[in-house]
């Protein structure tokens, strides 16, 4: 009987507009957020941070990019691995070029300069539409890491190629480098994750917003009704890679510490957020989370329930893991063809009526 | 009901970090599936197997049973990582990744938490230099003494000069393939050779225009860095280009059965590094026959035994079992600590005799570790196919590595390591 | 050159509205489609405050015409005046942001928004805040996306659509997806306002409410309006002026009661064998 | 003639037999998406499925052998036979049609007039599944696949052109058997959709879903029937490269390298695979011939792509489609 929305009058448009128009789900949005910043960072260890919460969290960010670009301005994307190694070698050249100045800025810095690099791969989508428009973020996913791969300089010549991050601190806590701890790692990657989340949130319900969405539903018609379609597509390949970037950033400066371009940004992962939206739910921030718990936690539960839990051999367990996960895909998709966050929103509905459904 | 069991189930195995118990933990981050799967197959059943048997014949070690976990990474870093958090809390005493990407991740990792790392002929090869890196461990040999080991059997095929060779690297182009690159050249300087390199990107399924380079170009060797289908495909084409194959040598990581079978007859007379022998002619088999497969205790499909990688999975296991041996004798206790272990590493000593106690005789190369010298001797033998037998014969003994060349290489990488890390140098 | 009006007639025939001087003048529009000519030669005015039909039979050009208004299509020969002004080679979203607005044949609206999203599309040319402001969402952002939300509800208001407001579109039947797109036009507040047939394949019911709302809009906002319509009794009733096209080419022109008696524009509906 | 002149000659040829290999690939693609809208996402995976039952069988493997194993203790691998390849080709064949009846019954059916998207989705969780089921099934570690096709330099290739111009060209026989089967294949597809019934009810579907419905065609069955076709296109492609890589879980990755084919080419046009192959084939190695030296090599996976992106950039619809007119 909580769930209403009866009696819950709006008397103004502002609040009208709000992102959780329900207060009960207001106040279970800011009781998430008060166990986030105000409980997990006091229980959290190695292993939940570096094996669940720090993945989950980044992979959300680069989710809520993909799906600025993808699921609300419709343009199709394979490029988001490069995009990420961008934002992971604009931010280590930062880092060691420039080691006084504050990490978090050398990550903000990043994902700017991966917005530009998004912008300049974005300009094809003028006249390249639909699937085919792949090509051009895949031609940049191949040819970024190529790069990243060939020219010496963005590795600052190491003898095998491999960047890994010194350790930097903020406020004297090391936030990259081996010894942060898991709550500081967790708790850099929840402040970018909840500051970006907020503005996604913003750019999608204002005029930008529909902008895209605009174009994603019909292109021709929303030029018609006055949208500039340059502005709002190079925008969407701008913002959407700011955010790549940043993610990008965070997963090698603060998840993994060190990567090689090839193996951590290759095409799987552009690939694995595409999953991670379309299964979490296209043109939904909410979906971008659910996608990514989905596709991060997924696997580890599964792992830890086989091999833990029943004791099968890890080579019978990661194969069934595979159907199992693909199995699973399907049948969300049966039940609910348009993603998680679609099959949260049904679930809502019902609880609004429950237990009167007439 | 049984949903909310099944959570709990999972929850509490999520939450499985409890302490140790009395027993030696060696996680096995093995992969048996991806792209890798075909090499990481065998090479994580002998790591088992070797366990096993030490379990079962001998009751463990120093009267400890080993428990060994294996985690799948699928040579991925991140599920790597996942895998190392999660065995880290069963109080793992040492990690073998096979897998430098994931290597690279531990390094500053179990720096940090003081756990050694033992990467024997991958990894980081600067590593070898233990007055920077206190807890990794690759010896007996890595990838630079590769490259100059195969330097100088050419030189020994060759009178001793390769002036005016032309010598062709064929490499996957990863962390890993770029490893010989800067060796390759020193060596090229050194002994005045023309070196050619050509790349091959993942997964590698596709090398026409590479081989015909080699075919316009012709050079006179050609030496292989690579991993996975990259190799069979190599060797494949080479063959069809009908590249002596003789003057083909791969590293010891394109130099196993999957490598050389898919080319079927065409491969026959390929050459590979060795770091250690390969067959079931070792006295070890007839015991792990006995004490493990007729009990059917082998791990996986049980079908790899005698292969090279799982030669290697159980070279890896040997010493890593003898650096446990070494600890307990230090420390006068069964129950080693991961940093005792890593004392174990450090003053560890194999010998031919003990080798051959193990049941391995003239199989791998003696050594002795310092503080300062985790590498090892870095010698290796060079093996060749025989596709009619099915068999890798060793054809030379082993080949000691050019240490001049190769300790100011190290000396470097490992500095420039230290000056970014803040790391003050050990053994002084 | 059959029934063509002089605009000293046109000016006499609805004296007693708010007619004003000509806003938009085609001159000479040839566009084509490869080798197909689609619209050949034609010219017309269009008048502030009036409403100004384009009828003919299917396949005449005028839809093509509606493009070639709001910049979708370029003609190869011809101009475009506005205002008194010969119009560049615009985009179509310049045009737009020019103060003119279209509804389409086949309903186009966007179908994964809401309808009150959908509405507040029309007025994204009349937005002003910048990417920092959306993304802050303080200050100008807030305010802005209000102020234009009252004067949506009022449209809302006017086409009495407020209880499907947070519906998604998709869901709508179809008579009342063709009052959404209206009023997503209509939010725009344009100059002219063009309707492609608004009132296909609505019962009589709709069409009734269809043409109130056509009238009133032309009323109470003064909106110029130009129409194309296949009811020509609907046509009669609503317009000022009628363009009457068939294969491309320009037949008739003038108010409703003239064009109606012209011998060519009753050869063209019913049929008789064309000649060229 | 100049060496390099001659070394680009030998370097085009090979570039178009290797397009021929892409092309292969692509061609399962097109026939999916031609005739339902889906772009098969696991196709790749399909192919390796295909090359692993194949193996299988010939070796007379068990197949769950690893599964029977873990749950009765058992130590069982091989029955002990093998099996003839054209045997073993037909009963590979027949898996496939099983795995297209049982795809739609289990999961095409539910998704009847859904979004292409979705429908992309739901070939995404099979292709996880299909490679999960293939380890499961056939087991992780590599095979060799050995069905009499011919490998290495065409010797009469080699020796005429060294008569011709004193420098063999090298072929490997095997692209010279792939081709000859491409080109069956095609011949075989464009026989079977001119003048059978199947074949004419495919058209249907493919020109207008609605259409073809309404006169009665079965959706359901034209979806069985264009992946058995697809899965036996799939087993081609397993074939050909399963003989040049061995048959283990790269085998999947060739769908990369038919990404760009379809990009060029268009998703709809089968010639358009055909050429896309060709131009991408040729390309790519040319480009890595030519300048690959002078930037560090390994162009060829974003060289690729950077064609199909230069080329669509002058033709938004790809080489065969359809100048698209756009109205509203």
């Amino acid at each position: 009987m909580l769930y209403r929305e009866a009696g819950d009058f709006k008397t103004t448009y502002a609040a009208d507009g709000q992102t959780f128009p329900i207060a009960f789900d207001r106040w279970r949005y800011y009781g998430v957020l008060a166990v986030a910043f105000g409980v997990v960072p006091f229980l959290i260890n190695d292993y939940w941070a570096n094996a669940v919460f720090v993945p989950f969290l980044i992979y959300a960010i680069a989710a809520i990019g993909l799906n600025i670009l993808t699921g609300y301005c419709g343009q199709v994307s394979l490029g988001t691995g490069g995009f990420m190694a961008v934002g992971a070698y604009a931010c280590y050249k930062l880092m060691t070029a420039f080691p006084e100045v504050s990490i978090l800025v050398h990550i903000v810095l990043a994902g700017g300069i991966t917005a530009g690099v998004g912008l300049l791969f974005g300009i094809p989508s003028l006249r390249i539409k639909g699937f085919y428009l792949a090509v051009a973020t895949l031609a940049a996913q191949f040819f970024l890491v190529w790069l990243f791969n060939k020219v010496p300089w963005f590795y600052n010549y190491s003898a095998s190629g491999q960047i890994s991050a010194p350790e930097r601190t903020f406020l004297g806590v090391a936030v990259t480098g081996a010894a942060t701890p898991a709550w500081a790692k967790y708790l850099v990657c929840l402040v970018f994750v909840v500051a970006l989340a907020w503005v996604a949130r913003n750019l999608t319900r204002g005029a930008l917003g529909r902008q895209w969405m605009a174009i994603r539903d019909m292109d021709i018609a929303a030029e018609i009704i006055g949208v500039n379609p340059l502005r709002a597509k190079l925008a969407a390949f701008a913002i959407s890679s700011f955010y790549v970037g940043i993610a990008g950033a965070l997963l090698f400066a603060v998840y993994l510490g060190a990567v090689e371009v090839g193996e951590a940004f290759g095409i799987n992962k552009a690939f694995l957020v595409l999953f991670m939206i379309i299964i979490g739910g296209l043109g939904s921030i909410f979906g971008s989370f659910a996608g990514a718990a989905f596709l991060v936690l997924l696997p580890v539960l599964l792992k830890n329930v086989l091999v833990g839990g029943l004791g099968w051999s890890t080579s019978l367990a990661a194969h069934i893991e595979l159907m199992i996960v693909g199995a699973l895909i399907v049948l969300f998709l049966i039940v609910e063809p348009h993603g998680l966050a679609q099959l949260w929103r049904l679930a809502k509905e019902k609880l609004r009526l429950w237990p009167f459904p007439h | 009901m049984n949903g909310r069991l099944t959570a709990a189930a999972a929850l509490a195995a999520l939450m499985a970090a409890g302490p140790a118990m009395a027993e030696l933990v060696i996680p096995n981050l093995s992969y048996r599936t991806g792209p890798y799967a075909p090499g990481g197959i065998p090479y994580a059943d002998g790591f088992n197997d070797f366990f096993t048997l030490l379990n079962e014949r001998d009751g463990g070690i120093g009267g400890e049973r080993v428990r060994v976990i294996e985690c799948e990474t699928a040579y991925n870093t991140e599920k790597g990582v996942e895998c190392y958090e999660a065995t880290k809390g069963e109080g793992s005493l040492v990690y073998n990744p096979l897998s430098t990407g994931i290597t690279y991740q531990l390094i500053p990792r179990a720096t940090a938490d003081g756990i050694p790392l033992y990467t024997p002929g991958y990894g980081r090869t600067s590593a070898a230099n233990g007055r920077v890196f206190e807890w990794v461990f690759n010896y007996p040999a890595n990838y630079w003494d590769a490259a100059s080991v195969a330097i100088r059997y050419l030189l020994d095929e060759n009178g001793g000069s390769l002036t005016g060779k032309k010598i062709a690297l064929v490499y996957h182009n990863s962390a890993y393939g770029k490893e010989p690159i800067r060796t390759l050249q020193e060596l090229a300087r050194k002994h005045g050779y023309e070196l050619l390199e050509i790349a091959v990107d993942h997964p590698g399924q596709e090398q026409k225009s590479q081989w015909l380079q080699i075919r316009q170009q012709r050079p006179d060797y050609v030496l292989m860095w690579g991993w996975g289908v990259m190799n069979a495909v190599a060797i494949q084409e080479a063959a069809n280009i009908r590249y002596p194959m003789e003057n083909f040598i791969g590293v010891w990581w394109s130099g196993s059965e999957n490598d050389v079978l898919p080319a079927g007859d065409g491969a026959n007379g390929y050459k590979s590094l060795a770091m250690h022998g390969t067959g079931m002619d070792y006295p070890v088999y007839a015991a792990l026959k006995q004490h493990v497969y007729d009990r059917g205790l082998a791990s996986g499909a049980g079908d790899q035994i005698g292969s090279v990688l799982y030669s290697r999975g159980m070279y890896a296991a040997l010493v890593i079992a003898e650096a446990v041996r070494k600890a307990q004798a230090i420390h006068g206790v069964a129950q080693v600590s991961p940093a005792q272990l890593r004392d174990g590493f450090e003053q560890l000593e194999i010998t031919e005799a003990r080798m051959a106690e193990l049941g391995l005789p003239d199989f791998g190369q003696a050594f002795a570790a310092t503080c300062e010298d985790h590498g090892g001797p870095g010698a290796g033998r060079i093996q060749q196919w025989d596709a009619a037998a099915k068999r890798w014969s060793l054809i030379t003994p082993f080949i000691a590595p050019d240490d001049e060349v190769l300790t100011p290489l190290i000396l470097e990488d490992s500095t420039a390591f230290a000056a970014e890390n803040n790391i003050t140098q050990r053994c002084q | 050159m059959t029934g063509q009006v002089q605009p000293a007639a046109a000016e006499a025939a609805g004296g007693d509205r708010r007619i004003g001087p000509v806003v938009m003048e085609m001159k000479n529009i040839t566009l084509r489609f490869g080798g197909v000519t689609a619209i050949r030669d034609i010219s017309f005015d269009i008048r502030e405050g009036e409403i100004r039909a384009i009828i003919g039979p299917n396949g005449a050009g005028k839809s093509s015409m509606l493009n070639v208004i709001s910049g979708f299509y370029r003609p190869q020969e011809g101009e475009v005046w506005f205002r008194g002004q010969r119009r560049p080679r615009l985009k179509p979203y310049q045009v737009a942001r020019q103060g003119i607005a279209r509804t389409f044949q086949n309903i186009a609206l966007f179908e994964g928004m809401s309808v009150l999203d959908n509405i507040m599309t029309g007025r994204l040319t009349l937005m002003r805040s910048t990417i920092l402001d959306q993304a802050l969402w303080w200050g100008r952002a807030e305010r802005e996306e209000v102020a234009h939300r009252e004067k949506v509800e009022k449209i809302i208001d006017f086409l009495e659509i407020q209880h499907v407001r947070k519906t998604p579109v998709g869901r709508l039947p179809y008579g009342l997806k063709k009052r959404v797109e209206l009023a997503r036009a209509l939010a725009a507040e344009p100059r002219i306002l063009l309707l492609d047939e608004p009132m296909a394949g609505m019962n009589v019911e709709e069409k009734e409410d269809m043409c109130r709302f056509v009238l009133d809009v032309n009323d109470e906002f003064g909106t110029t309006i130009v129409l194309i319509e296949h009811d020509m009794g609907v046509v009669m009733d609503l317009s000022d002026r009628v363009v009457v096209m068939d294969y491309g080419r320009k037949i008739a022109d003038g108010p409703p009661a003239e064009v109606r008696r012209d011998q060519a524009v009753i050869d063209a509906y019913l049929g008789v064998p064309h000649d060229g | 003639m100049s060496d390099q002149l001659l070394f680009a000659m030998e370097v085009t040829l090979n570039g178009l037999m290797a397009g021929v290999m892409y092309a292969l690939v692509a061609l399962g693609f097109v026939l999916i998406f031609k005739a339902s809208g889906i772009f098969n996402f696991a196709q790749g995976v399909m192919a390796l499925f295909a090359a692993l039952t194949l193996v299988g069988f010939q070796t007379g493997q068990v197949p769950f052998a690893h599964l029977i194993n873990a749950v009765f203790g058992t130590r069982i691998h091989h029955f002990g036979w093998s099996v003839p390849t054209l045997a073993a080709i037909v009963a590979t064949m027949a898996v496939m049609v099983l795995m297209a009846l049982l795809v739609e019954r289990l999961v095409l059916k539910h998704f009847v007039n859904q979004a292409p998207i979705i429908l992309f989705m739901a070939t995404i969780g099979l292709a996880y599944f299909l490679e999960g089921l293939g380890d499961v099934m056939w087991g992780a570690d590599i095979k060799r696949l050995d069905v009499g096709l011919p490998q290495g330099i065409s010797e009469t290739i080699d020796g005429t052109t060294f008569g011709w111009f004193g420098y063999g060209f090298f072929i490997d026989r095997l692209d010279i058997v792939a081709a000859l089967v491409a080109a069956a294949l095609v011949v075989s597809l464009t026989l079977f959709s001119q003048y059978t019934r199947q074949g004419r009810a495919l058209r249907a579907v493919a020109d207008d879903h609605q259409a073809a419905l309404s006169v009665g065609i079965s959706l359901r069955a034209i979806w069985v029937l264009v992946w058995s076709i697809a899965g036996f296109v799939a087993l081609v492609a397993g074939m050909m490269w399963g003989t040049k890589l061995g048959v283990q879980f790269s085998l999947s990755l060739i769908a990369l390298k038919a990404l760009p084919v379809l990009m060029l080419g268009g998703f709809t046009s089968i010639p358009g695979a055909i050429v896309g192959g060709l131009i991408v084939g040729v390309g790519e190695k040319l480009f890595e011939f030519a300048v690959g030296p002078m930037i560090g090599g390994a162009t060829e996976n974003w060289f690729a792509y950077m064609l199909a992106l230069v080329f669509l950039l002058f033709r938004p619809q790809g080489l065969f489609g359809e100048r698209i007119i756009e109205r509203v």
